[in-house]
């Protein structure tokens, strides 16, 4: 109890980060490199934070409308965008981020400016954000089997062979596009009520690192990858402290080994690891029986010299 | 005018930087985030020797270029070659690429910020000395006319040989796929290790230029650098050296423009709303290739 | 089968152009396609064979000419309209989703038209269902069915996307090159399975270069060059075509004619 | 915690225990680890005279540093693990905003006394238990004015960083305020972000402006990047700045720099008898090394600390809490020269400090 | 020559190819037949060092291979056209042709060129735009053209026939027998047995990882009915 009071920030911020990770990995797993996501949650951020301290609404009724005006918004980008991809997607999601924390600087007193916004005093408990967490954890399980992943691994790996196979590639982005905003929004406006402040320094290019680091280190293609890697990146700086003032040098080092030696993240590479124990099982479908019977088949072929056959 | 030379000043500046991102980006297909930290390292060794030796400029530059060049060949042979070893699909090695350089990138952002403390450093003790010129109405400086020739001659060059020489064409067939282009008896390993041995001494060049330029960076300029320069090649289009002479300028300029005159604080949302414009009319930047696709 | 007759064609194209700025990859070209019968498309490399399927499927915008199904034009329809309506196709070059198993990437092409509501097909119990089983058992997959496409030789992988496309249960088939990488006697098995779909009622388009396979499977053949039409009729008929002997076939099918 | 000094059992007025702890939420890595460095000897420095000295009678004052480095997310976390871990009295707390602003509203709710430094953001202080020992500019930026007459200055530019909380409040409102108050009109006000490395294009609007003056308010490495860069451009004006200009930041910038100055919190030089203490304590502590305002505030911060804990005479948070407010009430003489409080923030005189090309020295005007 | 001696080849656990020898001496085509998923495929690509061997031996012109990387084993002087054409489809028609001859002198190299482009005058056509937009045939005569351009001593066909229209293969073979004439040991892989039989010299059978047969063409095409059998009635044509 004393340590689960002690990290209470951690904690929360654990499950923030997991929100924020899925802002990314949702777009990412239809093949969408979008860091949209990480505006979103500047857009949640901000939106909780004046709803709770203009007009007093409660936690989850701010969290909501922050939640549907990000997802309206992700939409509304997903119609901008749609003949992006690839990075030069991903440098348009960019641009976003900037310019809406840009926007947040320069809001005045809607948003604060630079010094943004304070005294978002609520009643949200880390229980509710767990609450949260976990409703969204059990609906994202119901894409990850069945036919909507295989939908959504064919829009990811080849839109036009989805096409032609009924599968609607445009809706599943737009879609894509609207959770994340959802997410990120959800996200940001947590994280401002919990912190009761939020300030436009927040919304950086080191958000964006930070959340895609997280997704590709804990795995890209399910919930459980983006968990285990906000998991990872709460808690590994403050269990680097221990190392003092190189403390720098050994979370670059983590993350390096863990891109070269994970390729597909860490539930990517306990899958491998499994499909690899089943390989071993699985026999190749090879009677030398067979083989025989052909061999003798071609005896006759050869039939003054068998040279060459072994 | 002399707002020109100060646009066209800044816009070489990103050049420099951005060029050797783009070539190993465009080509080998490496998107090397730690290529703000390998500029930044280069500049703060040769900051430390200077402070020793009092040297001159172009020592300087040989320095920081060698310094560049050791810190990219090993980022290539210890980070980027094991991932790319491991994972022979370029695009799916793509992300582990980025993640693998933010890494790089923090070990040496902590490794300077530990030894500087974060305080920005000069090459003040550099036997080098800043004069300025009037040139008719224009003052220009000779650091500045350095950086505008070291920027058009390194571009020049780096766009002769990517078209020219076979070279450039085994490069760019690495980075389509890896594996058939050493069916086509490209050395893979070594292009890449060149590739990048050339990348990382642009970045070591364009930070004692830059250095010598501002009079003084800090451990975290290479950062706030990555981000322009990923804007410009995005902007002028992946893989084309006239692409990323035209985005980095573009970027030079209308930020110039808006310090001037309108307000900096609007700088980043009117540059990224710019590239974004642009890139809502031509989705594969100004000088980008088509993708080649079909059914 | 008087009605077959009557009936309009389940599929028909009628003078399909598709140019990329020069250069004229299908420059009007037709055909009518009528209900269980097998047509094939013979025509060289590069004469728009591909494209006018791309063209059907609506993967590329058409520069003119007008598409039916059933007798209703469908030029402003999505491609995926058109799997619901029960077309379905291969491509030329292998295109299996290599994160799924075998088995998964032919339940895929069972997806588009499982039966229930949407919802009810994306989030409920996932058994393979029997339009699946059955491709995969026409199709000789059994022994692979969980494997990863990676592992596949090329010829098997041109299996699984035949099976993914039977698994749709649909009424119009298109094949790119069905049988390309496989030898003659998994050619013939392909050729058997598709006269088998027939006799069941199912139409099928197939492009294919393996002439005699053709003659064998086709119950009618178009012959183009250069995107447009030059021969049209029964297989005897187009092999024996002076233009066609020209233009395509080699030697062999020339002596023979 | 079974010794007598568990502060959760005492109450207040009932004695000091053996020690007191106090947690040092500081940034010892990361981009503002100078700050936390500086910051930290100063602490040092004061723990050890008020050991020494016995100010506390038998009890010993221990402070456990921590790195919050510049994440606003471990600074809060400390806060949090100082708050549930009940040996903890108070925490001398981060000098990031960001870190700030989120630290304040859990140490309310919870009641721990903090004492910030630096950390210039309207946010910070928003209730009884969040103290601040660095004085906004504001409140001594007037000082300036009898520069600006003694130089004749009429006209100047402005040039600050808008995407700094501080920064702004001191680019829009308070440096504009003194200016017109001292009838210089200002002729050009440009701003930069955090991101901006290249000042050519300003410097060169600025010169074209020809004013007497400009304003820099800038972060601390921007500032000798903005200097050069002006005088390259042929600036020949008075350049004056504000604290980022010190600490050592317009070393780099050299000969440059000569004759900026900028209205400061602190200074070394600064003839304030109990400044002067500081400085020979520190170099007689750290081999002759000059403090900085970093150390000066963590110096007077801990001091202000240990005056609340002798106030409140208890281990009690709460009662460190009103001792502490006690002491801001009455003020006290600290590095910074005289100290007084203005609610939970204090102020200082101010003084005017200057670069004079190799170090940082003290202003004292003469005429008027 | 090439030689290929007992080579085993792994995927994990899965044993693919189990002792496959093969050889083609300079000026003879070895034809290589076999099921799908015989392991043809793999056994060329261990050769090329696309894929670790786990035992036995590559030689070429009495040099040992195996085990080298692909780039040096190109240098060696053998080269393979790879199944399912595999251009770089971004690049030109031209660049993938200039690319075939990376490892040759430039003199060399355009000399092949214009060989390349009188034998498939498509290719000609296009040499300005992107190979990826090619037909599928297209693709697969670059393919070919652009192994041509290494002049290699050896050379490995994976399925060059495959997609190609019957007067493209009847050239496509035609200009393969002319290439081995001309020297060159020739491996092929092929599943269009009948024309492959015809300018074949020798013939290898592959099946299930293992060869199940080896000798000269002449004898497969005495004994039709054996090869019938195993291939299908088909396979001689009727
Ligand atoms: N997107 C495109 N842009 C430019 N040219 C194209 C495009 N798609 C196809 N072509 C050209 O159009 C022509 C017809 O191509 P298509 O793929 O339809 O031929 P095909 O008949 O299927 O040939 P094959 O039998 O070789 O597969 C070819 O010359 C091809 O290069
Ligand atoms: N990457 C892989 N991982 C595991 N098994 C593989 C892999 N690639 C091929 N295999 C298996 O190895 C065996 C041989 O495959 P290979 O591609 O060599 O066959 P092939 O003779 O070329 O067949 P085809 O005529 O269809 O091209 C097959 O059983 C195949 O499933
Ligand atoms: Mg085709
Ligand atoms: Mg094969």
């Amino acid at each position: 109890m004393i340590w689960y009071e002690a990290n209470l920030v951690l904690i929360e911020a654990t499950f923030i980060n997991f929100l924020l990770a899925l802002s990314i990995q949702i777009p990412l797993r239809v093949g969408v490199f979008s860091f949209a996501g990480v505006g979103s949650y500047g857009i949640g951020a901000y939106a909780a934070a004046i709803l709770t301290i203009r007009y007093d609404v409660p936690a989850f009724a701010a969290i909501g409308a922050a939640v549907v005006l990000a997802a309206v918004v992700g939409y509304l980008f997903s119609l901008v965008v749609a003949r992006l991809s690839g990075l030069y997607l991903a440098m348009a999601t960019v641009a976003f981020v900037l310019i809406i924390s840009v926007l947040a600087v320069n809001g005045g007193e809607l948003t604060g400016g630079a010094h943004g916004l304070y005294g978002a005093l609520s009643d949200l408990t880390t229980g509710g954000v767990i609450a949260v967490c976990v409703v969204v954890a059990a609906l994202l399980t119901l894409t990850e089997r069945g036919p909507l992943r295989r939908r959504i691994e064919a829009v990811r790996e080849d839109p036009e062979l989805s096409l032609s196979m009924g599968i609607g590639v445009v809706p599943m982005r737009q879609l894509a596009f609207t959770v994340s905003g959802a997410l990120g929004a959800c996200a940001g406006a947590m994280n401002t009520l919990l912190r009761t402040t939020v300030s436009p320094e927040e919304l950086n290019f080191h958000l964006i690192v930070l959340a895609l680091t997280m997704v590709v280190i804990g795995g890209s293609r399910s919930w459980v990858g983006a968990f285990i890697g906000a998991v990872i990146f709460t808690w590994l700086p403050s269990l680097l402290s221990v190392v003092g003032e190189w403390q720098g040098v050994v979370y670059g080092v983590v993350v390096v080994l863990a891109a070269i030696f994970m390729p597909t993240g860490l539930v990517g590479a306990v899958k491998d690891l499994h499909r690899r124990i089943r390989g071993r099982n699985r026999t190749v479908p090879t009677a030398s029986d067979d083989v025989k019977e052909e061999r003798e088949v071609f005896e006759t072929l050869s039939d003054d010299s068998t040279e060459g056959v072994r | 005018m002399e707002t020109l030379i100060n646009a066209v000043t800044l816009g070489s500046i990103y050049l420099l930087f951005a060029l050797g991102m783009s070539v190993a980006w465009g080509t080998i297909g490496i998107l090397n985030f730690a290529h703000g930290s390998t500029f930044m390292i280069s500049a703060m060794v040769a900051y430390y020797l200077v402070q020793q030796v009092s040297l001159p400029m172009p020592v300087m530059i040989l320095i920081g270029g060698a310094v560049g060049m050791l810190v990219s060949v090993l980022t290539q042979a210890l980070v980027f070659n094991p991932i790319q070893r491991r994972n022979p699909d370029l695009l799916k090695a793509e992300m582990q690429i980025v993640v693998g350089g933010i890494g790089v990138a923090s070990v040496l952002l902590a490794i300077a910020q530990n030894l500087t403390k974060s305080v920005p450093f000069g090459f003040s003790a550099s036997t080098f000395t800043i004069r300025a010129y009037w040139v008719g109405p224009v003052q220009i400086s000779n650091v500045q006319l350095v950086i505008l020739v070291a920027a058009a001659v390194l571009a020049g060059l780096t766009a002769w040989w990517l078209r020219s020489a076979r070279a450039g064409l085994a490069l760019r067939a690495i980075g389509v796929n890896p594996e058939v282009a050493s069916l086509m008896g490209v050395d893979r390993g070594r292009m890449a290790l060149g590739t990048m041995a050339a990348a990382g001494a642009l970045a070591g060049i364009a930070g004692i230029l830059l250095t010598y330029y501002l009079g003084s960076i800090a451990a975290e300029t290479g950062d706030s650098l990555l981000i322009s320069a990923f804007a410009a090649i995005i902007l002028g289009g992946v893989g084309s050296v006239a692409g990323v002479v035209t985005g980095t300028m573009i970027l030079a300029f209308a930020e110039t423009l808006v310090v001037t005159h309108l307000s900096g604080t609007w700088a980043n949302a009117v540059a990224f709303g710019l590239i974004f414009l642009v890139l809502l009319f031509l989705p594969r930047g100004i000088f980008g290739r088509k993708e080649v696709r079909r059914t | 089968m008087t009605t077959a007759q009557t009936a309009p064609p389940v599929l028909e194209a009628e003078d399909v152009a598709v140019h990329y700025g020069g250069i004229k990859a299908v420059d009007g070209f037709g055909l009518r396609l009528p209900a269980g019968k097998i047509y094939g498309i013979l025509g060289p490399n590069g004469s728009g064979k591909s494209t006018f399927l791309a063209a059907v499927t609506r993967l590329v915008p058409l520069t003119r000419g007008r598409l039916l199904i059933d007798g209703r034009e469908y030029h402003t329809e999505s491609p995926t309209t058109l799997a619901r309506k029960g077309l379905a196709r291969t491509f030329q070059t292998v295109r299996l989703l290599p994160e799924l198993t075998v088995l998964e990437n032919v339940q895929l092409g069972a997806d588009t038209n499982a039966s229930g509501g949407r919802l009810r097909s994306w989030l409920g119990r996932d058994k393979p269902s029997e339009a699946v089983e059955e491709a995969i058992e026409r199709t000789g997959l059994g022994d692979v069915r969980s494997a990863w496409p990676g592992e596949l030789s090329y010829g098997m992988a041109r299996r699984v996307e035949i099976a993914r496309a039977l698994a749709a249960r649909p009424r119009l088939l298109l094949l790119d090159e069905p049988t390309a990488g496989m030898n003659h006697s998994e050619r013939q098995e392909v050729s058997e399975l598709m006269r088998k779909l027939r006799d069941e009622g199912l139409a099928q388009l197939i492009v294919e270069h393996d002439v005699q396979m053709m003659v064998d499977t086709c119950d009618h053949l178009v012959a183009m060059n250069s995107g447009t039409l030059v021969a049209e009729g029964s297989p005897s008929e187009v092999v024996s075509h002076p233009a066609v002997q020209e233009a395509y076939l080699g030697k062999r099918w020339r002596s023979h004619a | 915690a079974g010794c007598g000094g568990d502060p959760a059992e005492s109450t207040a007025g009932e004695g000091l225990p053996d020690t007191i702890k106090v947690m040092s939420i500081k940034e010892m890595t990361g981009a503002v680890s100078f700050a936390g460095e500086n910051s930290t000897k100063g602490v040092d420095l004061a723990v050890e005279q008020i050991n020494e000295q016995g100010f506390l009678g038998d009890t010993k004052l221990e402070v456990v540093l921590e790195d919050g480095s510049d994440s606003t997310q471990e600074a809060a976390s400390l806060a949090t693990q100082a708050i549930s871990d009940s040996s903890y009295s108070a925490i001398l707390g981060p000098g990031l905003s960001s870190q700030a602003s989120a630290i304040s509203p859990i140490a309310e709710k919870n009641q721990m006394p903090v004492i910030y430094y630096q950390a210039g953001s309207k946010g910070v202080l928003t209730g009884d238990y969040t103290y601040r020992v660095t004085a906004p500019a504001e409140s001594y930026y007037h000082i300036i004015g009898d520069y600006l007459a003694e130089k004749k200055i009429e006209t100047a530019a402005l040039l600050y960083n808008s995407a700094n909380p501080t920064l702004t409040e001191l680019g829009e409102n308070v440096v504009p305020g003194v200016i017109e108050d001292n009838g210089v009109s200002i002729e050009r006000s440009d701003t930069v972000t955090n991101e901006t490395q290249d000042f050519t294009a300003v410097s060169s609007q600025i010169v074209k402006a020809d004013t007497d003056a400009v304003f820099l308010l800038l972060l601390g490495p921007q500032n000798p990047r903005a200097v050069s860069q002006l005088r390259q451009k042929g600036y020949e004006g008075e350049i004056i700045g504000m604290t980022t200009m010190g600490a050592g930041n317009l070393e780099t910038a050299g000969e440059d720099a000569a004759g900026v100055v900028w209205p400061s919190n602190f200074s070394a030089r600064s003839e304030a008898p109990s400044t002067q203490e500081f400085v020979e304590a520190y170099k007689a502590k750290y081999d002759g090394e000059i403090p900085n305002n970093y150390a000066a505030e963590g110096y007077d911060a801990t001091w202000l600390l240990a005056r609340g804990i002798k106030e409140a005479n208890s281990a009690d948070r709460v009662a460190i809490q009103e001792g502490i407010a006690k002491v801001a009430q009455e003020g006290f003489d600290g590095a910074q020269g005289p100290l007084t409080f203005e609610g939970n923030d204090v102020r200082v005189e101010g003084v005017l400090a200057s670069w004079d090309g190799s170090e940082e020295i003290v202003i004292t005007l003469d005429g008027s | 020559m090439l030689e290929i001696r007992d080579l085993h080849v792994s995927y994990g656990k899965i044993e693919a190819v189990r002792g496959v020898s093969a050889s083609a001496a300079p000026g003879r085509i070895t034809l290589v037949l076999g099921a799908n998923g015989a392991g043809k495929t793999t056994t060329l690509r261990a050769a090329m060092g696309l894929l670790p061997v786990r035992s036995g031996e590559v030689v070429l012109d009495g040099t040992p291979v195996t085990g080298r990387p692909t780039h040096r084993i190109v240098r060696e002087g053998l080269a393979l056209v790879p199944e399912g054409r595999q251009v770089f489809a971004p690049l030109t028609v031209e660049e993938n042709l200039t690319l075939g001859g990376y490892t040759v002198s430039r003199e060399k190299a355009s000399g092949t060129l214009e060989r390349a482009y009188e034998m498939f005058p498509i290719l000609k056509e296009r040499r300005n735009g992107p190979a990826g937009l090619l037909s599928g045939g297209e693709q697969q005569m670059l393919a070919f053209g652009r192994a041509l351009m290494s002049s290699p001593r050896a050379m490995m066909l994976d399925e060059p026939s495959m997609g190609l229209a019957p007067t493209m293969v009847e050239s496509v073979f035609g200009a393969v027998r002319t290439i081995a004439d001309s020297g060159i040991a020739l491996l092929m892989v092929e599943q269009n047995a009948d024309m492959g039989l015809e300018i074949a010299d020798d013939v290898v059978v592959v099946a299930r990882g293992e060869v199940v047969f080896s000798g000269p063409a002449e004898q497969a095409r005495r004994n039709t009915s054996v090869v019938r059998a195993f291939l299908g009635e088909a396979a001689l044509g009727s």
